[in-house]
């Protein structure tokens, strides 16, 4: 089943100024007043690099980890569906999935995934 | 504001220091701060101690008040600063302003950390505490992670290439082999790491595009100092160190968040500080100790206090410039890379090895010749948190 | 050492805050210290954060780095100030001392801590991580241990009673219900938890001879306090507050290398230094809150800051001198005892609540009329790291 | 099998100061060498409590603590069996043991006890 993306990005309601994670005031202007908004469409990756030394509680051999832009300009972290980076470049389209991203206390903890897209 | 000295300088060497407990390595490198001082009988009005991981990885908190009673500095006052890596350079800021403000005459300040009691994968976990919980945390990021995303960026935009990083790396290490302080203590050779058949065994990808002898290594360790006003300092009748220049900047969070996340605005921002108020500009400087924990930081530091254009720091250390001799010397001591990077310690030992380049007693294949003015860069987060001391040395 | 101002205090109730984290709970008292100073939209010069347990509890270091950012506060320095329960006046005191040095101008102080999260067995282990980790804590002590036994000497020195504790709890129980920010929001009646046959029910023996109710909660909560010059608290044209005096000292770590245990010299020293520096007495101070983590404390306290002789504590709290409107009230917010004690937080706490009692703003039933000058005593450890500060009214 | 006493208490080599735990220094003189002392005879009890809210890692109901002083003045704390704070008083004599005193990662860390003498 295809979850939903569940991150919130805050848009500034005084200067527009778009921000992940939340801010109790704006980066820019100082207002505290912003609009919800969700990620939208596909992201441009913008950087990316695999880690081999994992921290605690991984339990994989490496992690392909990344910086993403969506087209409404909401940036974030997230990882790359990506078996090495070769397949990579900066700039390239990923599509956005939200899926399990580490397990805590036995539990599946969920978050941004990307897969490069042709 | 008046002015503050050093007086006393001390370390331990750095490395797996299995048989002491963090307290005997604070306690350690005070007792060597406080007899270099010629404090060695004698207390201070207050101590600052620089620490990250005390609570998370020895289970003890209240580090400060356990040392002042371990060292028998009572009733002197006493606290634990907490700034990431930049904790040491944190807990030296509060020294110089506590004794700038007229209250106290003379402080310890001693940064140190424990790190290798815990497994590899622990220690790289405490050290991501630093990230964002929400954000980036449960990705899974390091922060060599952090450092592998921002050299690729770094590459990209200025055309660093890894025969730059690499110049870094044989650098540093080779001056750690001179340093009986340095928890590395073997030289590298360009072959075994970079363009030899071996040089992927010996040196694999790490975080990319850095390798393994990009990143500093995991250590334990202590660093102290004293510092004290003018007055005081020119009745040891010895040259000694003031803080001519100090400043603190910080960052967003998350580096998705920065305009242009190559720009590391704290490190400009708290250089143009420093060298603001100690009216000196980066020509002025004989010597410094930047925050090298991944190869990629002594670069891009050098470029943004004002050492070299940006894109030019790279090609600068593969020209030697930065090297003991060159135009502006650069971790002379090893660096984070080789002397080692105990978190809350490496703020205070780059301020001990400047104190000591300034008082001139290095042996000859560490010396800076006539060094007046030393410079250092304390790195917290990942760029989120930075400190610059300027350092300037007195002949009284 | 130019006098520093306090222009701004804002706290969020105590209690349990299973909503927030610990970072929406330092923001929140932050924004309504900014707020409160009227820099709702600007910046400081610098942030000290007081904390605990970010690393034990929430798995999370450098909260400073991510506070000014979560404020957007940038490039503010930042750094967190951990000393035990006595974090929030040491970060009160590098405040102090940073703005006295004339280098910052405006700072912002704010402590908070997040313990209901771990269940009590967990949070009573945290606080025991404080304790000699080899001499002590293998033992199973606690802090409410250190205190029972401290309790019985002083029993058996100066004939303090269970009376004696009953009537602090019972003051500072019934002030919470009248303070909107306090954990405990009940009103303790004597039957109840002490001459009554359900009393033993109620009020069951915790680490005798202490009970249950001779105990603070554990609770989540912060406070925030913004620090200047007197210039730029002059310039908001209203009633402000000066900090003038402040002392801290420190005591052995073990209880048992303590010469007389009852004797808390680090209070009778971070007082006599704060009056000194103030130039005052204890006679000259209108309202008071001390660090009562157990009723005892606020009787030993009130008789080593110097408001009664050693012995007489106990029956001037009985006789209903330390109530509003006795000879000197204290703890009027409900002291740690109702109000609550989130250790990183409570420093600060004490501070913003004397701020409000010297602004004269409270509600009649909580106001000490005329309020002149206040003082408060943070307590870290047991008394092994005690700070104290008088604060002032001014009049513009 | 009785374990012998094993902390070490250090008396300061220039003022005679006894220290317990290790300081680098002596409290009174701020002397560096100090002779290393085992605490010796039996011990008077200087106070005690009894604990019942214990912290995470002990199993039981309630502990009985306190801090002895041994007849060659070194000073420690440690458990003590009794069942009752009613059997203890200020100044009475105790008989150190050295036995588990709680369990870490399954091992047993010994300490100090104390039995109340008649
Ligand atoms: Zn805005
Ligand atoms: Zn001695």
């Amino acid at each position: 089943m295809k979850k939903e993306i569940a991150i919130t990005a805050y848009k500034c309601k005084k200067c527009g100024k778009i921000h992940y994670p939340f801010h109790d005031r704006c980066l820019d202007c100082k207002g505290r007043e912003f609009e919800k908004i969700k990620p939208e469409g596909n992201a441009k990756l913008l950087t990316f690099t695999t880690i081999f030394n994992l921290p605690w509680g991984f339990d994989q051999r490496y992690l392909v980890i990344g910086v993403v832009e969506f087209e409404n300009k909401v940036k974030a972290m997230g990882q790359i569906k990506a078996d090495s980076v070769d397949q990579l470049k900066i700039g390239m389209k990923v599509k956005p999935t939200w899926e399990p991203v580490r397990v805590q206390y036995g539990e599946d903890v969920y978050g941004l995934k990307f897969e490069p897209m042709k | 504001m008046r002015d503050v000295a050093i007086i006393g300088a001390g370390m331990i060497p750095f490395g797996r220091r299995d048989e002491d407990t963090l307290m005997d390595m604070l306690s350690y490198a005070s007792l060597k701060a406080l007899d270099d001082a010629g404090l060695g009988d004698k207390s201070v009005d207050a101590v600052y101690v620089a620490n990250m991981g005390g609570g998370m990885l020895q289970h003890q908190s209240a580090i400060a008040s356990s040392l002042v009673d371990r060292l028998s500095l009572l009733p002197a006052a006493a606290e634990t600063i907490e700034n990431g890596p930049a904790s040491g350079a944190s807990a030296v800021k509060n020294g110089l302003l506590a004794i700038a403000s007229g209250y106290y005459d003379t402080i310890l300040v001693v940064g140190g950390e424990k790190m290798r009691e815990v497994t590899g994968w622990r220690a790289t976990d405490f050290v991501a505490t630093m990230t964002h919980p929400q954000a980036e945390y449960p990705y899974g990021i390091t922060l060599p992670g952090m450092a592998g995303m921002f050299t690729r960026l770094y590459m990209e935009k200025y055309g660093v290439t890894r025969e730059h990083l690499l110049a870094i790396s044989l650098k540093n290490q080779e001056m750690g082999t001179l340093n009986p302080y340095a928890h590395v203590e073997m030289a590298l050779d360009r072959g075994g790491i970079y363009d030899s058949p071996h040089a992927i065994v010996n040196n694999p990808v790490s975080a990319d595009p850095l390798h393994l002898y990009d990143l500093c290594p995991v250590s334990d360790g202590a660093a102290a100092l004293v510092l004290c006003t003018v007055e005081i300092a020119k009745k040891t009748g010895k040259p000694y160190v003031v803080i001519a220049g100090f400043g603190q900047a910080t960052d967003t969070h998350t580096l998705a968040e920065r305009e242009d996340p190559t720009d590391l605005k704290a490190v400009t921002l708290a250089a143009q500080q420093a060298f603001a108020m100690a009216k000196l500009k980066p020509s002025d400087v004989s010597v410094a100790e930047l925050h090298d924990a991944f190869t990629i930081l002594e670069i891009a530091e050098s470029e943004h206090v004002g050492f070299f254009k940006k894109g030019e720091g790279g090609k600068a250390a593969v020209a030697g410039k930065t090297r003991l001799g060159g135009q502006i010397p650069i971790n002379v001591s090893g660096g984070l890379k080789a002397r080692g990077h105990p978190v809350g310690g490496t703020g205070v030992a780059q301020i001990v090895d400047i104190v000591w380049q300034l008082r001139h007693e290095l042996p000859e294949n560490r010396q800076v010749k006539n060094a007046e003015v030393g410079l250092t860069v304390n790195f917290g987060g990942f760029g989120n948190n930075v400190l610059c001391f300027i350092l300037r040395r007195v002949q009284p």
